[in-house]
């Protein structure tokens, strides 16, 4: 095989795992959306949220830490060096359905029956508040997060393409971060686990009953409140798993909410209610940017990822607006 | 088919009309007329098929099959706004108002076929613009006027009461001065006195403005008073077509009517 | 309280339809202006024009831009940045070019070259509605801002990648470049908010402006009674981009000096504008100018207190002032959808039925 | 129109003429329609009304016909007035509300040829009272609404009409010139039917000189210019406002505003912000209530600042109006509170730009009265008749009491007859009622003095002071007048107090019949706690009738200070058991008191009113809502109160 073809062989495996990233975030955007009609544009800052607690958490941070400091002239920073990553990672998931539960009382419920671009505006204003919030916990320095994922590339996958490669060509072999494996082989879990739960679980029925239709499900007595506290503490634990990606890939820092934006096209493509959309629209992205950049990024000049994925979904949009999977808008007067 | 264009005196007439959603058969092989000066009733059980039938003729439903003839030339392919300029208003069966303007812009939104001038003029405020304004502003209040919506005129109409805010959407459908005005359901939901008010408004604005009208209506009473010729769908078929009297007797008829207090 | 309308009545339409109907209110704002333009010129220092003045004015005209297309037309965009940058990359670009040209005309021109961008990126409007076509605009915030970091020759090949504005002069008084006077730069930016926000008012009261509203209050009753979908909406994205590219001009040209697009015209620009006009009021020319004002003072203000009051680190001040926007988003979507604007009416008719309550 | 400059202006033609040069782009009349105030100016009216005059004649309209003009306030409408003058013509307004049976009487009666009406409704009316006269020949409308179908041959449309008159005048322009030079001061102008509560309506025959010298007079006597805005709003048919929308506006050359209709009249009175306005008390007293109660939900902070400037004008407010000095701190406190509430509460009422105000037709209460003058609002009273084309006293500036209605206006005399009543003579005495030479001789003397059936007496100030009908004054035994309605008015003043009937005449003392206002005294008892089921026990509480009795000292005491009438303070009363009803046929259905059936009826307790008894049993038939009728029985207590040596008013 010459080394081009597994080149574009490796962009695309690449592209495929940056996908599951997207994918992963895309996923809770898809999950609010499909039980609250709410477009959640802060899906991606509770990924740096979570991230941000789970480091802060685990490293026994204090809270507020430098707001006290300035405030009183005290001087704390760790309450412990660092708590054991499985408890963090619970306590995190509890300061994850604490949000939720704040979010549905401070501010969805007095929002229903708005149109949804006014929710979507209102989520923007929630991804700020966290952004700051975040930020004022646990303070804005880059943190490097390690939950005991393996990272780097990985020798064996090198090795075996090395030998694929036609003889005498200069080629090393393929390069895969293994952290992204197992990105994707957790995202292929949680995908389940969220069917399984949807399926088979009184509540998943409930939550599947309400995205068909808020009234009927009403009237059958599901209480829209504790449904919509739930959905959003789903969201909220995709959002810490993709933070824990994300930050273990590449450090917890502000850029990690700009995944959020990047999970827009994909759900564009994915269309904003199915699941499967979502993680096919990821990969999509994914590899289309990947393969973009690498073909004809260094004609135009490179760095074209930044908005590769948004003119696809635009191009996209003009002809099938409600996305891959969504079903056909019929106009009615 | 090859159907000749119709009669001078014909407003609109409609051949052979089918039209499906994906495969869902809505209205089936429908021809009918429209006569200039007319009130034209629609009447038919809940889903017979009225407001597609509405739909089609201002265009907002394309039949995939039949030809509309439109004050004497067939309609091609056009969009509802020029299908609008052609001289078509219109109400809808669940208000469709404009809830963020007042009841003046409402009704200056029905003129809009009406209005030319260009951006610049706007902008400025002057000359043509202005001009054109002012003369459609007096045009809108000798309607405000004939409806009686005097009080309102400034009023959001997101605020007005469910009557007042039928009888603004009438307004703004005759501010258009059409060629023919659909009126979907324009009773519907109103007391005695709104309806009377309604009828009231209706055959004035006939023989003050000597407008052609089809309207679609539940309410047989008020139809069978005010209507000159009546058209009855059913399942999306014509079942009957003529002078209210004839309608009254007419056996299809009484029977769909049946049908439907049997469900 | 301070109205006497009684006897102020109208006995003709173009007077019942005047944009200040009320005699009080006409005058008040005449004294506004006034003071605006012969008082202010005096009083105004560096710091005032850098920090307040030209922030104000720069920002109000975007969010005049973006509310004529979100508020009047109720087609949300989140690419407010990358069209400021068009203006401001066409300012650069002409005023380079044609160093003769006058400003206020190199100005203008920018504003046309955006209205153009505008439309082009406007056209998904007529398939996209909603989030959807949020989404779609985004797509221009990106492409464009990436666009002019790596097309040399809009950034003249300069060796930074940046751009920076020559002096330019208006009747021998330098506008542009580091020594122009702040007098000068404020009434340069003021003239244009002035003119601009009438030419807005006019174009929403009338014809053009009712179909906007059309289209935002119920699109296709609005398409059925005549109003084209089309027209409508790509008039509102190119005069709202033409808004928007003046004040992306004047916000380099006139404000910075000297750019670079990732740094100043971000996503987050967008984002800026957007909240302006939430919390100024959508739909209300008064309401882009109050949000406008408000969120250029807000950080101001804590600046201010905290830095320079409580001596915190101005990082931490920025995560506060982030967390106190994004709850005031929210606060005003929940409790004042209308924003400002509408607080304001209230108040007016308050005072204007006193001593009565209602 | 030469001939017209030299001839005097002596009829309303002449004067239309005589604006319509003087000034000629000065708004006359304005009506809001369409959403604005559409305004005519003098030289517009002048070729309307010529257009339409013409357009009469062309219709065959001859001089001496009767043009009947039937509807409410409209611009077309009083052009109706003037054209018919031109052609030489009689006008005749015609009550818009009368049914029509009261049309017919009056059309026949008035030999009317001509009709005007406003819209479909006075033209049906129309059409239904001529199918039983005969005479009425033409009919024109103003409104075309729902008329289009009738049948036409002898309907036309105001805007048809006025075209024909266009086209003879384009023929021959001077067409009407000869007709409008001819008209003399002497002449007939209109007829106006005095709305007849007893009996039919009479038709009071005016001349041109009747109405434009009273009113040439009257705007001279307040000084009103051509810079004036009035809001008409009262029926055209009625003397008040042809004299004010009519004859003064033609005078002085001011500008009338139509509402756009009645039930807008409030909000069109505060957009045009009249600055000279007439109102009959109740109106006035109607916003003074809707003031009140509006400041109710006020917050509290809101309310005491009312409350304090309110009492500040009641102070000073009247005094600074009348020109009189007052202290500076006053001067400030008033400015203070016309910049923080007066002038704010005369916006909202349509007030702010008020010069004149003017009521008449009954007593107003004094703190109304006040109410007005304290803000600053120039609120007059006059005294007048349709027979005086309105004038018989006015009041002048910073002459102006609550109780008397002011000195003779400019021209007119009036003496006081040895029976008390009220008669005088002047420019503005009518000519005649109209085919009805018995009534003139009853009302005019061959002096041409004219009975106004009204007593009355010149108070020290030399205000003539209106007391009650003629035919109902009365004497005590000590010859001393009694004026039960007088009385009864002032007592009336007191919200608590509904309905009041006196006694006195013949008697030694005046003694009086009391009825409580449930909803005030209501009110009162629940914030004072005290307990009541019915009318009947509410009257009988011993707190009620306490307050009744204060309340008729009060009036007591200001009756020692008349010479006139120290002599009728009421020395005992009782609190009715019940209210006087319609029903029972103790009041006419327009709720005035019928004397005599309560005489009979309460005779038991009138004696004992007068025989010194304590208290007293009475047992009344009464008639249910449901038309049943039964007896209450009560036991009444009589009170007396305490009366006042007279003392002269310190003047």
């Amino acid at each position: 095989m010459s080394p081009d073809i597994l080149n574009t062989l490796e962009v695309i495996l690449n592209g495929l795992m940056a996908g599951v990233m997207y994918s992963l975030v895309a996923l809770g955007f898809v999950l609010i959306f499909k039980a609250s009609g709410i477009f959640n544009y802060a899906q991606g800052v509770m990924a740096l949220f979570a991230a941000l607690t789970l480091v802060g958490i685990q490293t026994g941070q204090v809270p507020f830490s430098h707001l006290i400091n300035v405030m009183f002239g005290t001087n704390y920073h760790n309450w412990s060096n660092g708590i054991n990553t499985v408890a963090a990672i619970i306590l995190t998931m509890c300061v994850m359905v604490l949000l939720a539960w704040l979010v549905e009382k401070i501010v969805l419920r007095h929002l229903v029956n708005q149109e949804p671009i006014i929710l979507f505006m209102a989520t923007i204003g929630l991804a700020f508040f966290l952004e700051g919030l975040g930020d004022l916990m646990w303070g804005a320095n880059i943190k490097v997060l390690d939950v005991g994922l393996p990272s780097g590339g990985s020798f064996w996958l090198e090795d075996v393409t090395k030998e694929w490669a036609s003889e005498g060509s200069e080629y090393f072999g393929m390069y895969i971060d293994v952290l992204d494996v197992w990105a994707a082989g957790i995202a292929i879990i949680l995908v389940v686990a969220l069917t399984i739960f949807s399926q088979y679980t009184k509540t998943g029925r409930a939550l599947r009953a309400v995205a068909d239709d808020h009234q009927a499900a009403l009237t059958v007595g599901i209480s829209l409140r504790t449904i919509w506290v739930v959905v959003w503490s789903i969201a909220g634990f995709v959002a810490l798993v993709a933070g824990i990606m994300w930050g273990s890939k590449s450090g917890i820092q502000f850029s990690l909410s700009l995944i959020a934006l990047k999970a827009l096209p994909v759900l564009i493509l994915g269309g904003f209610t199915s699941i499967p959309g979502a993680i096919i629209g990821g990969l999509i992205i994914g590899v289309g940017e990947k393969l973009f950049e690498f073909s004809l990024g260094p004609l135009i000049g490179g760095a074209t990822e930044n908005w590769f994925a948004y003119v696809l979904a635009l191009m996209f949009l003009m002809f099938r607006p409600q996305g891959l999977f969504g079903d056909k808008i019929i106009e009615r007067v | 088919m090859n159907i000749t264009q119709p009669p001078a005196d014909v407003l609109l007439s409609l051949n052979n009309i089918s039209l499906s959603f994906g495969g869902v058969k809505a209205l089936t092989d429908i021809s009918f007329d429209i006569l200039k000066g007319e009130i034209r009733a629609i009447i038919g059980p809940n889903g017979a098929g009225k407001s597609s039938m509405l739909n089609v003729i201002n265009g907002f439903y394309h039949p995939q099959q039949g030809e509309v003839w439109f004050d004497g030339s067939i309609r091609g392919p056009l969009k509802p706004y020029q299908i609008a300029r052609q001289g078509i208003a219109r109400t809808f069966q669940n208000i469709a108002l404009f809830k963020g303007m007042s009841t003046l812009d409402n009704l200056m939104t029905g003129r809009i076929t009406k209005m030319h001038a260009n951006i610049f003029w706007q902008a400025i405020w002057k000359g043509k613009a202005e001009k054109e304004e002012l003369e459609h502003r007096e045009r809108v209040e000798h309607i405000i006027d004939f409806l009686e919506i005097q009080a309102i005129r400034k009023t959001p109409v997101g605020r007005l009461p469910y009557g007042m805010q039928k009888r603004v959407e009438l307004g703004r459908a005759l501010a258009a001065e059409s060629k023919l005005l659909l009126l979907d359901e324009p009773m519907a939901g109103m007391n005695v006195e709104e309806k009377e008010d309604m009828c009231r408004f209706i055959l004035d604005v006939h023989d003050q403005f000597g407008t052609t009208i089809a309207l679609i209506e539940h309410d047989m009473g008020v139809v069978m008073d005010i209507a000159d010729r009546v058209v009855v769908l059913d399942y999306g078929k014509k079942i009957g077509d003529g002078y209210p009297d004839e309608i009254r007797n007419n056996q299809n008829v009484i029977d769909a009517y049946l049908g439907v207090a049997h469900e | 309280m301070f109205y006497r309308e009684s006897g102020d009545f109208k006995s003709t339409y173009s007077a019942d339809q005047q944009t200040f109907p009320i005699k009080f209110d006409r005058i008040a704002v005449g004294v506004i202006l006034a003071f605006a333009f012969v008082v202010v010129p005096f009083l105004i220092n560096d710091y005032w024009e850098k920090s307040i003045l030209l922030p104000f004015l720069v920002w109000g005209m975007a969010a005049l831009g973006l509310n004529i297309l979100t508020g009047y037309c109720g087609q949300v965009s989140l690419g407010t940045g990358g069209f400021m940058a068009v203006g401001a990359y066409a300012s650069y670009k002409i005023t380079t070019s044609f160093p003769e040209l006058n400003m206020f005309l190199v100005i203008l021109l920018s504003g046309g070259v955006t209205a153009f961008v505008g439309i082009l990126f406007g056209l998904p409007s007529l398939r996209i509605k909603g989030f959807y076509l949020a989404v779609a605009t985004l797509a221009a915030q990106f492409f464009l801002v990436w666009l002019f970091n790596k097309v040399p020759w809009f950034y003249n090949y300069s060796a930074s990648g940046m751009i920076t504005v020559p002096e330019r002069t208006v009747f021998g008084i330098a506008i542009t470049g580091s020594n122009s006077p702040p007098w000068a730069t404020y009434l340069f930016c003021l003239t244009f908010l002035v003119v601009f926000a009438f030419i807005a008012r006019n174009l929403t009261r009338g014809r053009i402006g009712r179909s906007w509203m059309a289209i935002r209050d119920m699109d296709i009753a609005a398409e059925i009674i005549g109003v084209p979908p089309l027209q409508a909406k790509l008039s509102a994205f190119a005069v709202s981009s033409f808004y928007i590219g003046i004040s992306g001009a004047l916000f380099f040209s006139v404000y910075l000096g000297a750019a670079e697009p990732t740094e100043a015209f971000g996503i987050d620009k967008s984002f800026l504008v957007l909240f302006m006009i939430i919390i100024g009021g959508l739909g209300s020319i008064f309401g882009s100018f109050v949000g406008a004002a408000f969120m250029v003072l807000l950080p101001v203000l804590f600046k201010n207190i905290m830095v320079g009051g409580f001596g915190w680190p101005t990082d931490m001040v920025q995560h506060f002032i982030f967390m106190l926007v994004g709850g005031l988003i929210m606060f005003f979507l929940i409790v004042e959808p209308h924003g400002l604007a509408q607080l304001w009416r209230v108040t007016k008719e308050k005072l204007r039925l006193w001593p009565f309550p209602h | 129109m030469q001939n017209a400059e030299s001839s005097p202006l002596d009829t309303f033609p002449k004067l239309l003429n005589h604006n319509a040069r003087r000034f000629a782009d000065r708004p006359a009349i304005r009506e809001k329609e369409f959403g604005i105030w559409q305004t005519w100016t003098w030289s517009q009216v002048q070729e309307e009304v010529l257009a339409f005059a013409a357009g009469l004649d062309v219709l065959g309209f001859a001089p001496g016909d009767k043009l009947a003009i039937i509807g409410r306030n409209r611009p077309r409408l009083y052009w109706g007035i003037t054209a018919a003058q031109c052609v030489g013509g009689i006008p005749v307004p015609v009550y818009a509300d009368s049914v029509a049976e009261e049309m017919q009487y009056v059309l026949e009666h008035a030999g009317v040829r001509f009709v005007l009406a406003e819209d479909q409704e006075q033209v049906d009316k129309t059409l239904e009272a001529s199918e039983h006269i005969s005479g009425v020949d033409q009919i024109i409308y103003d409104d075309t609404r729902g008329v289009r179908d009738y049948e036409h041959s002898y309907l036309h449309d105001f805007a048809a009409v006025q075209k024909l008159g266009r086209d003879a005048l384009a023929q021959n322009p001077a067409l009407l010139d000869q007709r409008i030079a001819a008209g003399k001061g002497s002449d007939t102008g209109i007829f106006l039917y005095t709305s007849g509560t007893t009996g039919k309506p009479k038709g009071v025959v005016l001349t041109n000189d009747n109405i434009i010298i009273t009113s040439r007079n009257s705007v001279e006597f307040d000084h009103l210019t051509e810079q004036e805005e009035t809001l008409s709003y009262l029926p055209i048919a009625w003397v008040g406002d042809h004299i004010f929308s009519h004859g003064q506006a033609y005078v002085a050359g001011f500008c009338i505003n139509c509402p756009e209709s009645e039930e807008t009249v409030a909000t069109d009175l505060r957009e045009i912000g009249p600055t000279y306005y007439f109102a009959p008390p109740r109106v006035f007293e109607g916003i003074l209530t809707n003031v009140m109660i509006r400041m109710e939900d006020a917050s509290p902070t809101k309310q005491k600042l009312f409350h304090y400037f309110m009492n500040v004008a009641k102070r000073t407010g009247a005094t600074i109006l009348d020109g009189k000095s007052v202290s500076a701190m006053d001067r400030f406190k008033y400015w203070l509170g016309n910049l923080l509430i007066y002038a704010p509460l005369k916006n909202t009422m349509g007030f702010s730009r008020i010069k004149l105000a003017y009521t008449a037709g009954e007593a107003i209460g004094p703190e109304i009265f006040d109410f007005y003058r304290s803000l600053g609002i120039n609120i007059k009273q006059l005294y007048g008749q349709t027979e005086a084309a309105v004038f018989i006293t006015m009041q002048p500036n910073g002459e102006v009491f609550a109780d008397t209605v002011g000195v003779p206006a400019p021209g007119v005399e009036i003496k006081i007859t040895d029976s008390g009543e009220v008669i005088y003579r002047g420019p503005g005495v009518f000519d005649s009622y109209y085919k009805n030479e018995q009534a003139t001789r009853e009302t005019k003397n061959d002096e041409g003095w004219v009975m106004t059936g009204d007593a009355g007496y010149f108070a020290e100030n030399g205000h003539l002071k209106i007391i009650d009908r003629a035919k109902d004054v009365g004497r005590l035994t000590d010859g001393s007048m009694f004026a039960p309605k007088y009385l009864e008015n002032k007592l009336k003043f007191f919200p608590q107090i509904k309905e009041v009937v006196t006694f006195g005449d013949q008697r030694d003392f005046v003694t009086a019949f009391i009825n409580i206002d449930l909803d005030a005294v209501g009110n009162w008892a629940e914030r004072n706690n005290i307990p009541y089921a019915s009318y009947q026990e509410l009257a009988s509480r011993p707190e009620v009738l306490k307050m009744m009795e204060d309340n008729i000292r009060q009036t007591n005491a200001d009756l020692a200070t008349d010479s006139k009438m120290s002599g009728s303070q009421i020395k005992r009363f009782l609190v009715l058991h019940k209210e006087l009803d319609p029903d029972d046929g103790e009041m006419t259905r327009t709720r005035k008191v019928r004397r005599s059936t309560i005489f009979e009826k309460y005779g038991v307790l009138v004696d004992a009113l007068y025989d010194g008894s304590t208290r007293c049993h009475v047992k009344t038939q009464v008639t249910f809502e449901d038309g049943r009728t039964g007896t209450i029985e009560a036991d009444l207590d009589i009170k007396d109160v305490e009366v006042f040596p007279p003392v002269e008013k310190t003047a």
